[in-house]
Order: structure tokens, then C-alpha cells, then sequence
């Protein structure tokens, strides 16, 4: 079975991460999950729209995850990322780790969401109550 | 020549591509590409950075285009 | 609604540790389960067996989700542990944090984590196939 | 006065819990109970360390024991 999940997605399920890296070797699964904030610099937040260039994004994540799975000996690794609008609350984002000890997945864990933020071409979008605003566009 | 345009890079064009017909100078190297677009659309320079992928890969500035390749413009990712 | 929960259970259900974290303040939620790991030492593990003592355990667990909760500023956090007979990749702990930014969930999960470890009243025998061993017992 | 025993310190004594009768000499401090059942049962000294909970808190060897307290022998934990 492959150890990479990889995968662009409308709607993410929280509950089954769990079950897709479990392994027999790992002693140890990480997840993070990035969700959507009401407040952002004090100021609401109505929804998030994110939209993606899917062959290139499902590339580069794909880059991470053999980057990880190689540089901590990862047993299994999850990137699943969500398009479209979100509101709060919403899960956008789903990385996770399963490894032998739990330093590794850790790490790789950090590693995993620090590099998709970096060089995954997937673009956020603010929705506030007057304006909307691409996230990092602009310095 | 097609360049397939994301996030604010589409809003900057108003649309989600930009096309050089035939007849047009088509540019050269990624970097032409970027001089290029940012000489018609000024809203680029504004950017916190600027990135073209060519084949789906990001590319240097000095990777050369062909009419065949799929380029598209990367504005600053924001996932997560 | 209280922003801890704290729990000694006979098993554990990780489908809805994302549901029992999920806060419109936050933007990361930091997940870790510790499994049971098939092979220790090079040796089979057929089973790992918990035993508590309760009380102090659960005030011990408290104590660690009030200092992560006040260090990192957390919004929720979970430390949920099992008891009894577990086998290979079952999980036997989850412990989460729910938080701003990512930097704090992931701190906070680590700390859960390490310090249920080292001052938690739980013991963990593993059954081999022709042993059992008190886990950290011995030097 | 009872003192709970949990994990290792229950297999080296054989059973769940240590009574001290009346007419027994009991431990007046945490030192004293650690000191006199390492004395009854050498392999608590083989442990990497021993700990004594004084009503469900960590005790520091200097604490007073009374017979209305509820003690328990902590061995290395191994939780997780």
C-alpha cells in the first residue's frame, strides 16, 4: 500500500485521519489541522475562498511528502487540502505523520504544514464584512 | 502562447489566462515573461513576489518558453 | 463551556477529537496518538496492558492542561487516555491543542504529551510471547 | 493505615494493597514507608525510582504520614 495520501479536496473529513495512518510500526501518529478563524488583525472574518493550480499543487505537495517520508522514515503521511469557500470553523487544511517514536512525527508533522504554506500553489482569499483581500499578496 | 493566471494574478488581468496570438512578440524566458506582464499590468510590481511555473514546475528566470509548454503565473502562495 | 477535557476511558474514539477541539478563535489544532507499536526492541508485542490510578491520574492530567492552556493561550485542549488490554495499533492516548496560530498547538501538544509521560500515574505492561515487562521499572 | 499499590509495586508485593495493623509500627513519614517496604521487599530497590502519593499528590520524603491518609506507592510511570 502506498504511504502517501496526497489529495485536493471540496470538503475535508476530520475523522478518519486517524485510521488512514495507522500502522503497525508507528508508535506515534501527528496531525495537524488548520482551520478557518473568525478574527483576523481584529477584524471578522465572514469566509475563506481557496482556489488552486491542481496539477502543480498536487506535485509540490507530492514533493513534500516523499521529502518527509524519506527524511524521517515515516510509516504513512497525509496532505489533503480543501478548495472552494469555508467558513469558520471549517477545516482547510489536514497534514499528518505516523511514525515509529514520536519525535518524528513531530517533526515531520511541522515540516509537513511549514512547506505547504511556502511553495503549494493554492491561493486564500478574506471575505470581510466591505472588502476581500488575497492573502500575502501584497508586502 | 496561453499563461493560465491564479489568485490576484487573475484579478490584476481580469481574466484566467492570457493568450499571445501568432502574430504577437511572444516572450523568450520566464524572465521576459515577467517584464512582460508587469509592463502591462503594473498591479504585478505591487506583489510581494512573482513566480512562473513552466510544465507545472516553478521555473528560473532563465528557463526559456515555447509555444507548447503550459506556463502559468504565480502570484505569493497563501495555502494553509 | 469548559475549554479542558480530561479522560480515562476504556477505548478511544479518535474520530471526534477534531469536533471536541474546534474553536471559532482558532486557526490550528495539533493532534497527537500514541498506538501501539507492533515490534519493541526487535521483539514481538502481542498486547500492552494499562492500569491507573485514577484519581491522581486524572488530577495529574488536569494539572498539565492548566499550565499548557496558560502558557500558549490555548482554546481547548483534550488529554484522554486508555486503560486496559490494547493490540497492535490501537491507540492508547490522544492528547490535542487548539490555538491561534500553529506555533502554539504545536508546542502545547508536545508538552501534553511529554509530561503525561513522566508524571502521570499510568503503567504500561507489554506482553510478549513469553514475558511480560513493567515498562521504565527497571533501569 | 492502607497503602495502595499500583503496576510493579503490586506484582513485587503480591497483592493490591499494604495494611499496617493497629498494634504495627506504622511509617510516620514518606521516607520511613519507602525505607521499611524496600526493608520487607528488596526489589523495590531494583526500581528506577519510587515515589509515594499522599492523597492523590506527589509526597516529598519529609512528609508526614497519618493513618487517614490515602497513600500509594508510585513506581516509574509509563503512561502513553
Amino acid at each position: 500500500m502506498d504511504k502517501k495520501i496526497i489529495e485536493i479536496v471540496d470538503h475535508i473529513d476530520t475523522s478518519q485521519v486517524f485510521s488512514e495512518l495507522s500502522d503497525s510500526k508507528s508508535g506515534g501518529i501527528c496531525v495537524f489541522v488548520g482551520t478557518v478563524r473568525e478574527f483576523t488583525q481584529g477584524e471578522e472574518v465572514i469566509s475563506l475562498e481557496f482556489e488552486t493550480y491542481k496539477k502543480m499543487a498536487l506535485k509540490e505537495m507530492n514533493k513534500i511528502a516523499i521529502t518527509a517520508i524519506d527524511k524521517w522514515q515515516l510509516n504513512k503521511v497525509i496532505i489533503r487540502h480543501a478548495v472552494g469557500v469555508k467558513k469558520v470553523e471549517a477545516p482547510v487544511v489536514i497534514v499528518g505523520a505516523s511514525s515509529a517514536h514520536r519525535d518524528a512525527c513531530f517533526e515531520a508533522c511541522r515540516y509537513l504544514i511549514d512547506t505547504l504554506k511556502e511553495t503549494v500553489p493554492i491561493w486564500k482569499k478574506e471575505y470581510f464584512e466591505n472588502k476581500t483581500v488575497w492573502v500575502s499578496a501584497h508586502p | 502562447m496561453n499563461v493560465l493566471l491564479f489568485g490576484i494574478a487573475k484579478d490584476i488581468v481580469g481574466k484566467s489566462q492570457l493568450q499571445f496570438s501568432e502574430a504577437e512578440k511572444t516572450p523568450e524566458t520566464v524572465l521576459e515573461l515577467k517584464e512582460m506582464i508587469s509592463v502591462s499590468f503594473p498591479e504585478f510590481r505591487k506583489l510581494s513576489s512573482l513566480a512562473v511555473a513552466v510544465n507545472s514546475e516553478y521555473a528560473e528566470d532563465n528557463v526559456s518558453l515555447s509555444r507548447n509548454d503550459e506556463i502559468a503565473i504565480i502570484p505569493p502562495v497563501s495555502g494553509g
